[in-house]
């Protein structure tokens, strides 16, 4: 047990930062159509802060909270949501992935061109999108680390 | 049917000229002596010994070619040895094939 | 400035790129390859990139080096003597 | 000439001699603080560049990677401090 | 061309993950020779994108004086780099946890060595 | 000593590549990308062009690319199912 | 239910920093934000609030009130290691100090403090929460008794730490 | 939901289809394995039937254009932009033709597979990746952009690494993954890099767009030979073929029979780079020498190498690679003929032959795996020296290995006799000798199998075997049932889908005008 | 007048953000090294985000209201480094010290005396 934490300098401060690297994770995600930013690159963040309790509580402890296969499904239920989102456009517009959003009341405002400070609340699908692929790829990345540790955490 | 450029291929034709000289054979088979037919005739002859059962004389895989093998022994040698099975001679082969193409490719226009 | 910057960025990644290949410490080389990593993210940074510079700086800083030290635990830590051939 | 770009360049010119340590460094402890060392140096030279050209948004990558780099390093610590990962 | 420097790093990068591919024999340097690949054309679609004093496709309270589209760097490199970065991600978890079963099996990450399968 | 000479080969069809390509900065054609930059806005709602790009233009690709890892994923927790059951 | 809440409300001070751009946050800023702060806090509650100690107000300003002294410790300590850069003359070993500090949070502001003041590095800490540290200017006359006299190597630290952490 | 709404949306459904289904089975999986493993065969017989469907309209009526995410579909150049814009899937002759086989082969894999793998623990993630390979394929067969092309490589070879190290408890299958793995990235990266390439020039990803702008400058030419190594080596071309029987061998056997579909899949993007990228009309003489000279090469050194092979599956393998030869042969010449007007009729019909000899290949080749697989289902064993007798008990196994044998060594009244003879006759019009070099090898083919034959089936019983399961027979009959129809009905096959998809292939202006009209 | 803060305190982050890998370069073992690579780098890049949180904080007083963000952003930023840094270089010298590096030079050390105990 001792011997898979590090010391409790570093727990605590991963303890203090969890939070902080998640919501920075999720500014990240929501704001991908304004800043620089994305699915993916929040997605990374917030697989990064379960990857660092990975290293400073050992993967044994975080599997007990979060294991693979919950992580996985996860992910699975991320790539769902993108392709359903994708078929909605063949349905409610013309075609698959078609940006059926703009100018509804959800994420619809168009901003006005050229340089403007930016709203939330326009984009169309693209938040949902980006949400998907940060689950997706939260789930993904975290369980691929876990399962590593986990493989080697066995061996001998 | 399949119109080829010199002519024309007919699979089913071919079966149904396949039947017919099946059955031309069977029946010149039939003019054949009948005392011929299922007795010391039909046995192989190998210089008088009995023949061996075919459970004896089953070649196993290994065998099988040894002396179209023998014969281009050359030819199997240098072929086994590019055949390394190291992941850094695949990656080689690439790469050359790449520049022998970039030559290739160059020196069309230079002539 | 802008293009000091760059020169001096393009030869900072060369080097860590060859560092990386030329150590026999397979963890040194992960070392250097997530300072080559960091700097191909400044590099991105400073070609008006920010969105890719933020994927390659999630990926880098912390996935790849994760991924490589695991499988460095699991495996061997030094390369073969007479790694290199010819 | 822009102040924030002059000091850019000059932060570079430190994450050379960082990387020297990098090459040299006689155990894997000494690579470590050179990783560490050049991870702080790029953290202050993006939020240089971010202000040298205003962009305010480009200081995000600089906050994230403030936030992530020492996993790298923890990472190697882990290692080499023995025990299960 | 002088001015070409970016690109000819990204050669330079390229040609050095190759070099570890082509002539070292451990396997994970093989696979750290492909990171470095990756990151050579990565770093090459960005310098295809990049306008002289642009700045980023990101219209969110952009920089004073700005016309578009002359000053803003091309976004569609961007878009392909951050696919590639995902799948060299991908690709990289996929060798490694390969690696790591090979290392089970076989004792060692000597290329030399491991070739059971061959001619 | 044969890789050293197709290694080398390559390398100079590598660099002439480099040197063939226009300067850097000076783009030969850009009219993709000039329609995007003035239409996304417009078209897809969006301040942020390259997510646009990313997911409206090309999110075909982001499909691809969400598939990719999704099947990485999926395959090394194939590959290592075994030693985690053990 | 109180952890929930408690880091909840943390993450959703953050999001509102992080999204102040000058003028006042919108209502889909607001509702964003509340939603996220729910999920991560939801997902952080057990790993982020291990006890309510930082909740109470006197313990902020008692933060505020170190960071100048703090402040004014880490220049010294960087003129200190110039110095000595520029010099070359260490002296340095490690020694062992037993601040008597009970709490995870104080033991890491103690060792963060010390890492970024003169002279000091936290090498290691045990079960009882003794620190080793770094120490590039020895000192002979701490060497002589086995508890060390963390005064000299320290300063008031650990009565700050105390005061934060416990 | 009428016809045409589906007609219309069907070359995005078909890749979404498989996608959300591989998305959905880890879920189900969860649940139950019956219903996982029904829910698979029947979204993959909806997707052979939706190609079907869609086939019949792209040979009827022409090329069919899908815009991902635009107000229209069928509107790829938006009414500003000189350009294309979107992701545009561009469904011809061809793309279809090859989307037919991998449907196909998926559908008897997946068969297969129910009974093969029950002992397997993860089998979720099996069907998962087994419904990924399919999305690759179709993914790079329908696209009509070049990234997008790239994007779904990396789908394919990802997948079939890892299906590749399914079995990872024996190590010669993780070192065959590892190795495919390798080779697949290198490949993918130098695709990418070339595309980086075209791009820097014309700032343009769509194929159509770039054949129309393209105008064979330096760049584009080294562009071209990373693509065409890089997708030589996919598909398996000698010399570039080391990875080939590794990574055949020690995959399961029902993916094996994939893989050969994949393979074709980077055949189909080489001919496409040709064809249809660069365009006959360039100076391709040199590039057509080029894949002759692969071709000839793969033919003869993979069948050489087949011959003194003791494991089973590589020795399919190499015959593998001997097939590919006759498909780079054939396509080869056409491209070599093409290029001089006097000789174009023969280059439609050597590229008849090449394309029809692809779909045969998948087929008998698929059809041969499995049994292969059979066989190492009851013995557990891939070396030949080991095998014997297994005619006695084995028999529909043994029969459908006949029939694959024969077929793949071009004996009449087969389908692989038609292809070959197409082949041979355009040969000729080259030279007489590539068409002698074409049946030396395959008299070889016929000889290496009358091996396998010979020290598989027949000779003394020494195994205690049964016949394998009912649904593994099942897989392998489809196949059969494909093969037995082509080798009767070889000319209407050639006229209604090989000839549309050779059509199309060497038609690089009807290409070009289904995107950018005019 | 606001300049030459910016100046002053660009100044004194970059000088001793150089004296900082100037140590890393001079000291003979990690620890002392570490010293120099925490510290001074630390308070360099401290400096420097000073020095960008006063012109943000400039530009938003004389009316440019999204310059505050700058400021905020880069205040995190701070926080961040101001809590990683040290546990990095904790982290290190732990490991350097249990993975057997002994501090050169060194007077005294307590924690090998300890871990002699144990064994």
């Amino acid at each position: 047990m001792s011997e898979e934490r590090m010391s409790v300098i570093v727990t605590t401060i991963a303890s203090l930062l969890f939070p902080f690297i998640f919501i920075f994770s999720f500014y990240v995600i929501m704001h991908g159509h304004l800043t620089p930013g994305g699915g993916f690159q929040g997605g990374a963040i917030g697989a990064s802060a379960i990857v660092m309790l990975i290293v400073a509580y050992g993967a044994r402890e975080v599997y007990k909270k979060a294991s693979d296969e919950k992580l996985s499904i996860f992910e699975s239920v991320g790539g769902l949501l993108f392709v359903l989102v994708g078929i909605l456009g063949f349905i409610l517009a013309a075609s698959f992935l078609s940006n059926f959003l703009v100018g509804e009341p959800i994420f619809g405002n168009i901003p006005p061109f050229g340089s403007n400070p930016g709203e939330l609340n326009s984009g169309g699908i693209l938040p949902l999108l980006n949400i998907a692929v940060g689950m997706k790829v939260i789930g993904g990345l975290a369980s691929v680390v876990l399962i590593m540790a986990l493989a080697g955490g066995e061996k001998k | 049917m399949l119109r080829t450029t010199g002519g024309y291929w007919d699979p089913v034709l071919w079966i149904i000229g396949f039947i017919v000289i099946a059955i031309i054979a069977y029946i010149i088979r039939g003019f054949g002596r009948k005392d011929y037919k299922g007795g010391e005739q039909l046995k192989p002859y190998l210089s008088g010994v009995e023949e061996p059962s075919k459970e004896e004389v089953h070649i196993r895989a290994g065998n099988i070619y040894w002396g179209f093998m023998e014969a281009l022994k050359g030819y199997y040698d240098a072929m086994m040895k590019i055949h390394t099975g190291i992941i850094n001679d695949y990656i080689a082969w690439f790469v050359g094939i790449s520049a022998l193409l970039f030559i290739a490719v160059f020196l069309v226009e230079v002539i | 400035m802008f293009e000091i910057g760059l020169i001096l960025l393009s030869i900072f990644m060369v080097a860590t790129a060859i560092i990386a290949v030329w150590f026999k410490d397979l963890l040194a080389s992960t070392i250097s390859l997530a300072a080559m990593s960091l700097l191909l993210s400044l590099y991105f940074y400073m070609l008006h990139a920010p969105d890719v510079a933020i994927a390659e700086a999630g990926v880098g800083a912390c996935i790849t080096t994760a991924l490589l030290v695991i499988t460095i635990k699991n495996t061997e830590r030094m390369e073969e003597e007479g790694g290199e051939e010819e | 000439m822009n102040p924030f770009m002059i000091a850019l360049v000059l932060v570079l010119v430190s994450v050379a001699i960082a990387i020297i340590r990098v090459l040299l460094g006689p155990t894997v402890p000494d690579r470590v603080v050179g990783l560490d060392t050049i991870n702080t140096l790029v953290i202050a030279g993006m939020l240089l560049f971010g202000a040298a050209y205003k962009e305010i948004i480009y200081v995000d990558v600089a906050i994230v990677y403030a936030l992530l780099s020492y996993i790298t390093t923890l990472y190697i610590a882990k290692y080499l401090q023995g025990g299960k990962l | 061309m002088i001015y070409n420097i970016p690109f000819y790093t990204v050669v330079a990068l390229i040609l050095i993950g190759l070099y570890a591919m082509l002539f070292k024999r451990n396997l994970i340097k093989i696979a750290i020779g492909l990171t470095i690949l990756e990151s050579g054309v990565n770093l090459f679609l960005i310098t295809l994108g990049y306008r002289k004093e642009g700045v980023a496709p990101i219209y969110t309270n952009l920089p004073s004086g700005i016309d578009v589209p002359d000053k803003m760097v091309l976004p569609v490199p961007q878009a392909l780099t951050l696919t590639s970065i995902v799948i060299g991600v991908a690709v990289l978890a996929l060798v490694l946890s390969i690696t790591m079963m090979i290392y089970r099996h076989y004792g060692t990450l000597d290329s030399r060595k491991v070739r059971r399968l061959k001619e | 000593m044969k890789k050293a000479i197709i290694f080398v080969v390559f390398a100079a069809f590598l660099f002439f590549a480099a040197y063939e390509i226009h300067p850097f900065g000076e783009l030969d054609d850009s009219r993709m990308d000039d329609y995007i930059i003035e239409n996304a806005q417009n078209e897809t709602a969006a301040n942020n062009v390259v997510t646009s790009v990313v997911f409206d233009y090309r999110g075909y690709d982001t499909l691809g690319e969400a598939t990719v890892l999704f099947t990485a994923i999926a395959g090394a927790l194939v590959v290592l199912r075994r030693v985690k059951n053990e | 239910m109180l952890a929930f809440i408690a880091s909840a409300v943390f993450c959703f001070v953050i999001w509102l920093l992080l999204t102040f751009n000058g003028r006042m946050w919108g209502t889909d800023e607001i509702v964003a934000g509340i939603v996220m702060a729910c999920i991560a806090g939801y997902i952080s509650r057990k790993i982020f609030i291990k006890d309510f100690k930082l909740a109470n107000p006197k313990r902020w300003l008692m933060i505020l009130a170190y960071l100048p002294r703090f402040f004014y410790e880490m220049a010294k300590a960087n003129f200190d290691v110039a110095y000595r850069v520029l010099t070359g003359r260490i002296k340095p070993g490690i020694v062992k100090i037993a601040p008597d500090l009970k709490s995870d949070l104080a033991i890491t502001t103690l060792a963060n403090s010390i890492t970024l003041t003169p002279g000091t590095l936290s090498v290691d800490v045990d079960e009882e929460k003794n620190l080793y540290v770094h120490w590039i200017n020895v000192k002979d006359e701490v060497l002589e008794k086995m508890p060390r006299d963390y005064k000299p190597i320290c300063s008031t630290f650990p009565e700050w730490a105390r005061r934060i952490g416990e | 939901m009428n016809v045409d709404w589906l007609l219309e949306h069907s070359p995005a459904l078909i890749i979404v289809l498989p996608l959300l289904a591989a998305f959905l089975t880890p879920i189900i999986d969860k649940f139950s394995k019956k219903a996982r493993n029904a829910f698979v065969i029947a979204v993959l017989i909806i997707e052979e039937i939706l190609v079907i469907f869609l086939a019949h309209d792209v040979f009827t009526n022409g090329i069919h254009i899908y815009t991902m995410g635009a107000a229209n579909p069928t509107e790829t150049v938006p009414a500003q932009a000189a350009v294309p814009i979107r992701i545009v899937l561009e469904v011809d002759g061809m793309s279809i033709f090859m989307a037919l086989i991998s449907a196909t082969v998926s559908l008897a894999a997946a068969i297969y597979s129910l009974a093969y793998i029950e002992e397997e623990k993860g089998k979720g993630k099996f069907y998962t990746l087994l419904l990924l390979v399919l999305v690759g394929m179709l993914g790079m067969e329908l696209t009509g952009d070049m990234f997008n092309m790239f994007v779904f490589l990396e789908v394919l070879s990802i997948a079939c690494a890892a299906l590749i190290a399914y079995r990872s408890h024996f190590g010669d299958s993780v070192e065959g993954a590892f190795k495919f793995l390798i080779i697949s990235s290198i490949a993918a990266l130098f695709v990418l890099f070339a595309i980086a390439l075209l791009y820097a020039q014309y700032d343009l990803l769509n194929i159509a767009a770039l054949a129309s702008a393209i105008n064979y400058t330096h760049l584009d030419k080294i562009a071209l030979v990373l693509l065409i190594a890089a997708f030589a080596m996919k598909c398996g071309a000698v010399p570039m073929h080391f990875w080939t029987p590794d990574a055949y061998s020690v995959a399961p056997s029902s993916i094996t029979a994939m893989l050969v579909a994949a393979s074709q899949a980077s055949l189909y993007a080489l001919f496409r780079v040709c064809f249809t990228l660069y365009g006959v009309t360039l100076n391709l003489a040199t590039i057509g020498a080029v894949i002759i000279i692969f071709g000839l090469l793969s033919m003869f050194v993979g069948v050489t190498m087949a011959i003194p092979q003791k494991d089973i599956k590589r020795l399919m393998a190499y015959h593998a690679i001997s097939q590919t030869g006759y498909m780079l042969l054939g396509v080869g010449v056409g491209l070599y003929l093409l290029t001089k007007p006097e000789f174009s009729s023969y280059g439609i019909k050597a590229m008849e032959g090449g394309i029809f000899h692809i779909i045969n290949h998948a087929m008998y080749k698929g059809l041969l795996f499995l049994t292969a697989g059979a066989i190492y289902y009851r013995l557990k064993t891939r070396n030949l020296n080991e095998m014997g007798g297994l005619g006695h008990s084995m028999k529909y196994t043994s029969i459908f290995f006949i029939i694959g044998a024969l077929a793949i060594a071009g004996i009449p009244p087969f389908n692989g006799f038609a292809s070959k003879l197409l082949i041979y006759e355009a040969a000729y019009k080259v030279s007489p000798i590539l068409s002698i070099i074409a049946m030396l090898v395959s008299i070889l083919t016929l000889a290496s199998f009358v091996k396998v034959f010979h020290s598989a089936f027949m000779g003394p019983k020494i195994h205690d075997v049964e016949e394998v399961p009912k649904s593994m027979l099942a897989g392998m009959a489809v196949l059969t049932f494909v093969i037995i129809l082509f080798g009767l009905f070889p000319g209407w096959v050639v006229s209604n889908i090989v000839h549309p998809a050779a059509q199309a292939l060497a038609d690089q202006a009807a290409y070009i005008q289904a995107v950018l009209g005019g | 007048m606001m300049w030459e803060i910016i100046y002053i305190f660009l100044g004194i982050g970059v000088a001793f953000n150089m004296l900082g890998s100037l140590g890393l370069i001079r000291f003979p073992d990690v620890y002392t090294r570490l010293h120099a690579g925490t510290k001074c780098t630390t308070f360099g890049s401290i400096f420097i985000c000073f020095a960008i949180i006063a012109y943000g904080l400039w530009r938003w007083y004389d009316g440019e209201k999204e310059m505050i963000s700058l400021a905020i952003h880069t205040f995190f930023a701070m926080i961040a480094i101001l809590l990683t840094n040290p546990t990095g270089a904790h982290a290190i010298a732990r490991a350097a010290h249990r993975s057997g590096v002994k501090p050169a030079r060194a007077v005294v050390d307590d924690l090998e005396a300890k871990e002699g105990e144990n064994d």
